[in-house]
């Protein structure tokens, strides 16, 4: 179920890139997209019934399995990564506000 | 069908309707916080799916400062505005 | 040497650099230099990261390729930031994350550590772009560039979770082994090859190429359509070769984007008036040419198309770029009768044009030529018919372009070129000329050059 | 309508996604990955150099890769390289938002409200406690969730309680720089060090200790730790430059 909804949401990130004209808008939908490709990755790694990747004193005994860590590992980068485009996106979107007083795109003219 | 999947559905739903809600809701400001619900349920996506270290970080970058970053922002755009 | 150290070094100078703000240029160029002048001395193989093994831990990877790659990318870097590192002082540190981006892309073996120097790069990409002064045109390329990271991230994700590794030649031979149809990976590699079809500026997701190199300025211009071309197409090039399979469903699609990038590509060129879009459509067509002669298997000759193009738009965008600066816009009418006063700028000008046009003579005619030989002996007919057709369309507008430039009578612009350029731009122009003429080294090393060959597990 | 299309459009091709992704063969189904076929079996068991045999919780010395945490191990030991690379893309979009936000001013972005006494003296104390769980979160990154960048993180959104708290207040920003320098520096120099001695970069020298204690697991609660004051000093770096403007 998850993973339907990640690839959803997946899909609603790119809805709003294609067709907000607002500049704060199209950010809140990349990091829409951010956020159920990360769901998304995570849910390649999950085992039915698995448990946290992390070693604890009772590991031996119970004969549990973990659930794959490398894709965890993968959205923490991913995660980061994130955080510094959205913060660049949003400098960039000051910047365009001071240049032309407006966040929608189609107000600002010929560039 | 327990109580683990009951919770991965209502999730689900919860954050496909906030993120329809976040693209389309006329205010920025509302779309942000919805931006910011969306990503505190992704933190329960992710502890259902046992990743405790995507969790935290998501909890504390993904809903915490992403949410002040664009909060700052159109802060700073309503002040030039009102100029 | 270590490979590694192409990396390490320009990161711990750019890290450094930000506590001497001023001096940041200037370390910038010291650099550069001295990563053209170690590849001189680096070890060819398999570098692991950490010590872990290869489909475990990172590897990076210094063969022929890579090292020709390299050598290309970092020259072509060392002569954009020193002729620029006194314009442009506050992207010192920036350009300095770029370089250990790029040759992190170069050099590594690993589908996820590709994606993470694509973002290095990318961002730090942006922000050169930021000197272009036209933010709206900036944030374009960098939501295209990330839903482009995004897309290779989730085909890369997917593959990941077919077959259960991130190396890329470890993937290559779960691949092949797996006894999977090709359908299974063609959504993935789909996915991947739109990814690196928005950086690679391939038609229908380029759509940021236009705002960035149209109004480009003497530092954007040269990097984005000659450093970073260069080196997303080499990249691009390794994975065609070692990782995409490709068939089926995924050759009919791609073969529709590559031929809709060239025709119109091609077609915008000729429609233009402006000298730096005439220039920056011919590069987008020119980057799929580059991606169709990987998929047909001519490793050496994309090599040399790459080589080629990358030195091509190094002169085209400086002198375009430097004369628009002074001039004021890039309307062709502006640049009339620009090389009269300037012979020796346009006749590299100009041997550079007839180079990419591909006509004898210049390099561009020994790749163009190489290429649809083999592609005929292969037995494909398609392609020729559409690189010569296109290439006929090329030499329309690229003479028409230099006899604006050459002859006018009266009212001559007044444009300034500095000493270091002109020394540049005149040795780039004869190397084409002389590589041109004097073939054979070309032949040879064409010929031998593939993309690397595996032994198990990854390594070299 | 246009919208309408659009979401049509990607109706279809997400119903696509799901329908090709259930029927691919190779494509195991939510809940059903098979961990034992993937390279992170090598991770979970620390197979990837030697075969250490059974681990157990607090006992297992001198494993190749040291920390309890199996996601740690893979961030900051078998893959640190990718790691590196993360750092470098916060550090250059700090840069970049300092480019393009920075310039002629420094004055704060005035907020609606004045803060009292009271808030000023209890964010504070509330600062205090919430720096000292990012670093503990940052220490205990190889034996709990978690680890240098919520760490980092949380540091930077004490800098952020602060600066909500009173509006005259500002860092001090040459000291966030110096600490970046000093950390991303200390990084690659660790690496180096590695390459240096052992032969390959960023190369695990110290001591793994005993699974599960404090101290052990080698470079990692160093490179950990470094990564946090890092990804704090950039975060906070970024905030700064979010909340000054051109001022009078």
């Amino acid at each position: 179920m998850l993973q339907y909804a990640a690839i959803a949401m997946l899909m609603l990130g790119l809805y709003g890139l294609l067709t907000q004209r607002n500049i704060i808008k199209i950010i809140v939908s990349i990091n829409i997209l951010e956020i159920g490709l990360n769901l998304f990755i995570v849910s390649v790694g999950y085992v039915e019934g698995g448990i946290a990747p992390i070693l604890t004193s009772d590991f031996n005994n119970n004969g549990l399995v973990f659930v794959d860590p490398l894709p965890s590992a993968l959205v923490l980068t991913a995660i980061v990564i994130g955080v510094g485009t959205t913060a660049l996106g949003l400098a960039l979107a000051k910047n365009i506000y001071q240049k032309y007083g407006t966040f929608e795109i189609d107000e600002m003219g010929e560039e | 069908m327990d109580l683990i999947n009951i919770v991965e559905i209502i999730v689900s739903v919860l954050m496909l309707i906030l993120a329809f809600l976040a693209i389309n809701s006329k205010s920025l400001v509302k779309s942000v916080m919805f931006l910011s619900a969306l990503s505190m349920l992704a933190v329960v996506g992710f502890v259902l799916m046992k990743a405790p270290d995507v969790a935290v970080t998501e909890a504390v970058i993904g809903s915490g400062l992403v949410t002040s970053l664009f909060i700052f922002t159109l802060l700073s755009a309503r002040k030039v505005g009102n100029k | 040497m270590s490979a590694i150290l192409l990396i390490a070094v320009p990161l711990l100078a750019a890290f450094i650099s930000i506590l001497f703000k001023k001096y940041a240029h200037y370390i910038l160029v010291f650099v550069s230099f001295a990563s053209v002048f170690a590849l001189e001395y680096m070890d060819l193989g398999t570098i692991t990261v950490g010590g872990f093994n290869a489909p475990f831990g990172i590897v990076l990877i210094l063969d022929d390729y890579s090292l020709i790659a390299l050598y290309i990318v970092n020259t072509l870097f060392f002569l954009v930031a020193i002729l620029n590192c006194n314009e442009f002082k506050k992207v010192g540190s920036i350009m300095l994350v770029a370089l250990a981006g790029l040759n992190g892309l170069l050099l590594t073996g690993d589908l996820f550590n590709l994606f993470v120097f694509l973002e290095v790069a990318g961002i730090a990409a942006y922000l050169i772009t930021t000197t272009n002064k036209k933010p709206l045109a900036t944030f374009n390329y960098l939501i295209q560039g990330t839903v482009g990271s995004s897309l290779y991230l989730l085909g890369l994700i997917l593959l990941y979770a077919m077959f259960g590794t991130l190396n890329m030649a470890d993937m290559a031979s779960s691949i092949a082994s797996s006894g999977y149809g090709a359908g299974v990976t063609a959504f993935p590699f789909l996915l991947m090859f739109i990814g690196f079809g928005v950086e690679a500026k391939l038609l229908p997701f380029n759509s940021w190429t236009k705002g960035i190199l149209a109004n480009s300025n003497r530092l954007t211009g040269p990097m984005i359509a000659s450093v970073y071309a260069a080196a997303i197409g080499f990249v691009f090039g390794r994975l065609l070769t070692n990782v995409f399979v490709i068939e089926d469903t995924f050759l009919i699609i791609v073969t529709i984007i590559l031929i809709f990038s060239v025709v119109a590509g091609e077609a915008m060129a000729y429609a233009s008036t402006k000298v730096r879009e005439i220039l920056l459509y011919s590069s987008v067509a020119q980057a799929a040419l580059v991606v169709v002669v990987f998929m047909s298997g001519f490793t050496g000759w994309a090599v040399y198309l790459i080589i080629g193009n990358a030195a091509a738009k190094l002169v085209l965008f400086l002198i375009t770029n430097t004369a628009t600066k002074q001039l004021g816009n890039d309307d062709v009418e502006t640049f009339k009768g620009l090389f009269v006063n300037n012979k020796i700028i346009g006749l590299s000008f100009t041997a550079v044009t007839l180079s990419v046009i591909g006509l004898p003579m210049f390099l561009g005619f020994v790749t163009k030529m190489n290429i649809l030989e083999n592609m005929f002996v292969s037995g494909d007919y398609i392609w020729p018919a559409i690189i010569l057709i296109t290439s006929v369309v090329e030499g329309i507008y690229f003479i028409r372009l230099l006899l604006n430039l050459w002859y006018k009578e009266n009212d001559l612009p007044e444009v300034k070129f500095e000493f270091v350029l002109k020394y540049v731009v005149v040795i780039i122009a004869l190397l084409i000329m002389v590589f041109g003429v004097y073939t054979e080294p070309v032949q040879e090393s064409a010929d031998d050059l593939v993309a690397y060959s595996y032994i198990e597990g990854g390594n070299l | 309508m246009k919208n309408f299309l659009a979401f049509i459009a990607v109706l279809v091709l997400g119903y696509m996604i799901v329908v090709s992704l259930d029927n691919n063969e190779a494509f195991p189904a939510y809940g059903e990955a098979d961990v034992s076929s993937r390279v992170s079996q090598a991770f979970i068991d620390r197979t990837v150099t030697e075969d250490p045999g059974d681990i157990i919780f607090g006992q297992a010395t001198n494993l190749e890769s040291g920390p309890a945490n199996i996601v740690t191990a893979i961030v900051a030991d078998y893959r640190s390289f990718d790691t590196l690379g993360e750092v470098t893309v916060l550090f250059v979009s700090s840069l970049g938002v300092a480019l393009l936000l920075g310039g002629k001013k420094q004055k704060r972005l005035e907020l609606n409200f004045h803060p009292n006494f009271m808030l000023r003296v209890g964010s504070r104390a509330l600062f205090g406690i919430i720096l000292m769980t990012g670093v503990y979160i940052a220490i205990h990154g190889h034996l709990t969730p978690g680890g240098g960048f919520p760490g980092g993180a949380m540091i930077a959104s004490s800098m952020l309680l602060l600066y909500l708290a009173d509006d005259e207040f500002r860092a001090k920003i040459k000291g966030f720089k110096m600490l970046e320098s000093f950390a991303g520096t200390a990084y690659v120099l660790i690496g180096l060090t590695g390459l240096l001695l052992g032969g390959y970069f960023l190369e695990n020298l110290l001591d793994n200790g005993v699974i599960g204690d404090l101290f052990s697991a080698g470079i990692i609660p160093i490179v950990y730790v470094l990564i946090g004051l890092k990804v704090g000093s950039e975060i906070s770096g970024i905030i700064d430059n979010f909340l000054t403007e051109e001022g009078v």
